[in-house]
């Protein structure tokens, strides 16, 4: 891991395509390219508390993250759904950063509720003919392929009706544009097809069983969820940021009713990664810890948005600037210690993603009810 | 403490809704993000077209009304997300002239301020002062020929756009802060400007050797931290106001999309639990503005205990009323809430940033708690 | 207002029916036995505002509570819809605490989905015959007379076959079981109906009309339903309870923490005050605050239950012994101090009532959310 | 840390299960709630009959096991509201006879205490101290012919069913603190008996010029505080395994009320309010008992730095969850959550009491809070 690009890391600051491939790739050098995935497919064949440890590890010391589109969600099903031809084209080139994937699901009229979604593909030929728009995509600018939700049956019941197709970015018909977001950067776009043509043997398994596909995938990525190394990464930040910032005179740490609530994030996420370990644990018997995923989701978002608005409101006024250059790795201007302080309170906004990303938190909780609960 | 407008008060409030639902729909607003630091001159000179930027200040100079007529206004820019330095130029600084400031300073100052042709902003926060009002460093010293004033201030509100500066100093001489009036191109000054995250402006100043005279002195030397106190207290009842305002809109933008927003074959108001977010929205909407009508009623007091209790309680619970109100109205939009595009996500943004000025919900509840050893002794 | 009256209210010691009737007599025999009556029935004639003030100055001043079964429910409904026999007969009754009133509400499946009551008096000759079983009958072991909710024809839906029927307790076939409570105290009843006779003269209004009597007492019932007063009134016992409990030799309000969750229910209860003072403003205007007692409901019980349990936790340790006969007026036993700290664990347990009784928190923001925003 | 129990472990659990279910049903402990202090010599038999009385305790003196089998057999105790004084007795004063005393008082005591023969209790705390376990006034002072122990202790927890008691003392001959192990019947003592709220007992212990000698004395003398932040810490662990076990038999009874009670012609459990609440019962549940596994893992772990975070940020959190798990069983039984006939008011108040002993949330947090100040420096 370069120092400079774990600095970046650390310190907030806006990372390049080149920097996450760049980690990809040297990854992949060692050996680690697919960290959750069997050795049969060039993973490492680890178990979920080694895949938890390293995530963990790679959080702390400052690693940027995985393109997870690639290799927790398409890669996967590829692996279980995909033909031989499919998994020898798609996975190493997964594994050793060539393609950049994301994820063509949501719609403007299709949010938590997915199955309704209208983006249609008509088989013409060898070719799928698809036609709609996709919203909410993450850092799809960024990327070479497109796994996406549609439908192929319009008569079918709404889940039944759906495929599951790979779709090259650079296919003439594609226009993405930025979605602008709370905080000014630039993350998720919308996507619009006009008669884009897929071939055929883009097809993920069978035609219309595509929500099946979709669902496994879902429950698949679960203990990532959390996103203790992360949080671990935050409340480090947060400490040692109460224990700088002054507050007429005296540290903020000093502060009781600040250091109450530093304690508390603090037991919360000692709560919350004893429960990974308990879960990962119960797995080695059960391999599938199922709904269970619903907490960790809803407790690492929480915990998340937590550490980001204490870490806002350690800033005080220095809350209020917006210093958006102040992101950039190399940038040493004024106001002195801007480089340090004017990511937090976009992070702030931006958090508050976690609790609506990955099935909104309302659906979480719906979840545990009905399928922990039976209620 | 009486909740019922005047006429006048009334009417105040419409044509000010009128004007702004026309001259600022939030498709202009997105316009004048695009500016660098929010701030139109001509919507500006709009508002004092309407006499709006006169409320609160003396009737001598051409101003209206008091406390109340603050609230109005106020309340409707938080409504509106009006980017324009009102705080700053009539609230704060307007009123310290008003309050302080020699028959000729108000006379000269005030009708400018009020015509909308100059803004002003105050520079009192420090680095390491957080919210406390007592911690400044900046000092003004005798020299040969007059005072000087070193030191830095931060993050001064509108601060960008200010034409006229009040920087607050230890001042060596007499003990105690004192108040200087100053123009924001006087030699030695070092702005460094920048937006803030709601759209507005801010800066930092940093004053090396800059010369200044007793002149500039506003009000008697020494005396400048009562002056900032209450000062700062009306900013509390403004901000108060502001926040009624701004949750007041984001209520009814969240309820709309209850209604109309449609998943799994129904509206999504339709389901409990977002039904009851929506009553606990509207729950502590409710109260908060209870505690703007107490802010508002209290900041002039003369009892500064009773002052204290009162503007603190009202800030602290606005402040927490608003973060409920925000986070939650982007919850329940979804992904909606996080786009630029919307409203939501820059109410969101604004309340946030009145959460952490003049005093967060930490500060200010601990000084209610405080308040209670004061009283028990 | 007897001292000694005042001191049991204000230590919380047990009250007698004596203790409480005789207050009423107090307040009769001064003209102020109907505070919110109009002045044709022998009330005060005030206005909201008057009655709230009245109401906390009683509550600050350590008055017993008023028996509002009687004062503000079942008289208003007599009232409104009573004809003049019953209420030249109950009114002044009720006015010199003559006659004690309780309720007869809730059934065992029958809570808070009210119309789903099944108690029955049928018509024979000039007499209701009542059987059935009420519960959660509150002091109804010390009542004279009962009001209850009544089907009088099961043909009908739900609601349209609800009568209000006023009965004597002395009425053979009435039998009246305590529920033992979470606090070992008698508040609460169970009472059956085994062939009991009523006079048709006791009916209230039209037979199959109670359910709109019934919806007009619980809209009648708004401001004093915030019990501003008596929270005021334990906020100040937090505070000298904080001033005098001691924490490895620190007085408790000298703890930082603890002290800003006193400053945070006292700064509730302002916003809860001034709310009040606003929905009686209001109503000098539209006479009906209507839904936004709702408000008023939930917070207050919040409030009474932060205050609640804040004193419990003042405790520290003492919250545990459980020393009954120190609710006693005259109790000065052992361990020392105990007819201080004795009633306040019990008066947190009891206290959770308060959100579930009187219509739930649940069902009031279904009622904010249906009535006021209509969702 | 392991979370799975041993084949033995799981076999403790199991036939645990069954003894309490056959012999402690809700009716039977309510009949035991009559008794003065709750406490059944015969049930204690029982559970001496089955061994559960040496869970914890060295093997040499009839016991087995470590932290693991405490917190088994806690769980069990909580899950069926067992009002017998095991706390006090086993864990906190079998322990600290384990741990500090001689041959032959571990000898003549723990086989008694283990075959049920003999109830213990520890006499700490003292009205001005709240949590502050350093904070004893009471005094054991030279005088001819031996010791004399002056003193107030309040709140002994299951105190007026103990035989025997230890007493901790400020040791002014050598310092620090010393622990005396008494018969509950030295003359000196006066005994304050009561009910708890929870239907088990305590008591207030006067000790006016009781004559000890150094015999009595156990363990080290002057080393008495470490010595009881060890049991402390140990019966905190067992505090939280008790909460877990209550909070999941409190959950199991409010999701059935979910799923039986009708209200609106349907299951109340239908409402989806009611669903999101009862799914964050079961998610603050949850990782209640990775809290308690920490909790048990850590009572024993020589650091005390790493032992003061753990053990209070365990008590802490379940004291969180315990409150919230509660008080919504409570409210989504309604009426019924509110009466001493069915099991759920004896839940809430029992999970109440837990909350209050060996130091409340707020105190374990600040506990927690202060330890960030010692790392950072």
């Amino acid at each position: 891991l370069p120092a400079q690009l774990s600095a970046k890391v650390l310190g907030l600051k806006r990372l390049t395509r080149e920097d996450i491939i760049g980690w990809q790739r040297i990854l992949h050098s060692a050996g680690w390219g697919g960290p959750s995935w069997p050795k049969e497919f060039g993973g490492t064949g680890w178990s979920s508390i080694e895949q938890h440890i390293f995530d963990e590890e790679c959080s702390l010391a400052g690693a940027p993250p995985i393109i997870s589109f690639g290799s927790r969600m398409v890669g996967p099903v590829i692996m279980a759904f995909g033909n031989r031809a499919q998994q020898e084209h798609f996975l190493p080139r997964i594994l050793n950063g060539t393609d950049w994937w994301c994820q063509g699901y949501s719609e403007p009229g299709a949010g938590s509720d997915l199955a309704s979604l209208t983006t249609r593909a008509e088989r013409r030929g060898s070719v799928y003919s698809v036609n709609g728009q996709k919203t909410w995509n993450t850092l799809g600018h960024l990327a070479d392929w497109i796994f996406c939700l549609v439908r192929t049956d319009s008569e079918a019941r709404p889940q039944a009706g759906i495929s599951f197709l790979l779709i090259d970015m650079r296919t003439p018909g594609i226009t993405v544009r930025p979605i602008p977001l709370i905080d000014g950067e630039h993350e998720v776009n919308e996507i619009w097809f006009d008669n884009v043509e897929v071939p055929i043997a883009n097809l993920i398994g069978e035609e219309n069983k595509g929500w099946t596909y979709a669902k496994y995938l879902l429950t698949h990525e679960r203990v990532n969820i959390a996103q203790v190394g992360q949080a671990r990464r935050e409340l480090k930040r947060l400490q040692q940021l109460a224990a700088r910032q002054l507050e007429g005179g005296q540290r903020l740490l000093d502060n009781v009713r600040f250091r109450h609530r530093l304690a508390e994030v603090e037991i919360d996420l000692m709560a919350l990664e004893l429960t990974v370990m308990r879960v990962l644990s119960a797995e080695k018997k059960r391999r599938d810890p199922g709904p269970e995923s619903s907490v960790l989701k809803i407790r690492g978002s929480e915990i998340q948005q937590a550490l980001s608005e204490l870490n806002m409101q350690a800033l005080g006024h220095y809350a209020l600037p917006w210093i958006p250059t102040a992101l950039d790795a190399d940038w040493h201007g004024s106001p002195a210690g801007a480089e340090v302080w004017a990511p937090l309170t976009g992070r702030y906004f931006n958090q508050r993603k976690t609790s609506i990303f990955s099935g909104s938190n309302e659906i979480q909780r719906n979840i545990i009810a009905q399928r922990i609960l039976g209620l | 403490m009486d909740f019922e407008l005047t006429d006048e008060q009334t009417l105040l409030r419409n044509s000010l809704q009128k004007l702004l639902s026309a001259e600022y729909s939030f498709e202009r607003r997105q316009a004048m993000l695009q500016t660098p630091f929010g701030h139109s001159p001509a919507v500006w000179k709009l508002l004092a077209g309407q006499g709006v930027l006169g409320a609160g200040l003396p009737e001598a100079q051409g101003g209206f009304g008091g406390p109340v007529e603050t609230m109005i206004v106020m309340e409707e820019i938080g409504r509106a997300l009006v980017l324009e330095p009102y705080m700053s130029s009539v609230v704060v600084c307007g009123g310290l002239i008003a309050d302080l400031g020699t028959e000729a300073e108000r006379n000269e100052l005030l009708p400018r301020i009020i015509a909308g042709d100059c803004c002003a902003a105050l520079a009192h926060h420090e680095a390491d002062a957080r919210y406390t009002l007592s911690h400044v460093k900046t000092s003004v010293r005798r020299q040969p020929g007059g005072l000087v004033l070193n030191g830095t201030k931060t993050v001064v509100q509108d601060g960008a756009v200010a034409d006229i500066v009040i920087v607050s100093a230890q001042d060596d001489e007499v003990g105690g802060l004192s108040l200087l009036l100053l123009d924001s191109t006087t030699p030695g000054f070092e702005w460094i400007r920048y937006r803030t995250q709601d759209g507005r402006s801010g800066a930092d100043l940093i004053c090396r050797d800059v010369q200044v005279t007793e002149q500039h002195v506003l009000g008697a030397r020494g005396a400048g931290l009562a002056a900032i106190e209450l000062a700062v207290d009306t900013a509390i009842a403004a901000s108060c106001a502001e926040a009624v305002g701004a949750m007041d809109a984001l209520n009814a933008a969240t309820l709309e999309h209850l209604k109309t927003r449609r998943q799994f074959g129904q509206p999504i108001g339709r389901f409990q639990v977002l039904q009851h977010r929506m009553a606990d929205m509207f729950l502590q909407a409710t109260q908060a503005r209870s505690m703007s009508f107490l802010a508002t009623g209290r900041c002039r007091e003369p009892d500064r205990v009773q002052r204290r209790r009162a503007l603190s309680a009202a800030k602290a619970f606005i402040g927490k009323a608003a973060r409920f109100v925000g986070q939650q109205a982007v919850q329940l939009h979804g992904g909606m809430g996080m786009s630029a595009q919307l409203s939501v996500s820059h109410y969101f943004k604004r309340l946030t940033l009145i959460n952490a000025t003049w005093g967060d919900v930490d500060h200010h509840v601990g000084i209610v708690g405080d308040l209670l050893l004061t009283a028990e002794q």
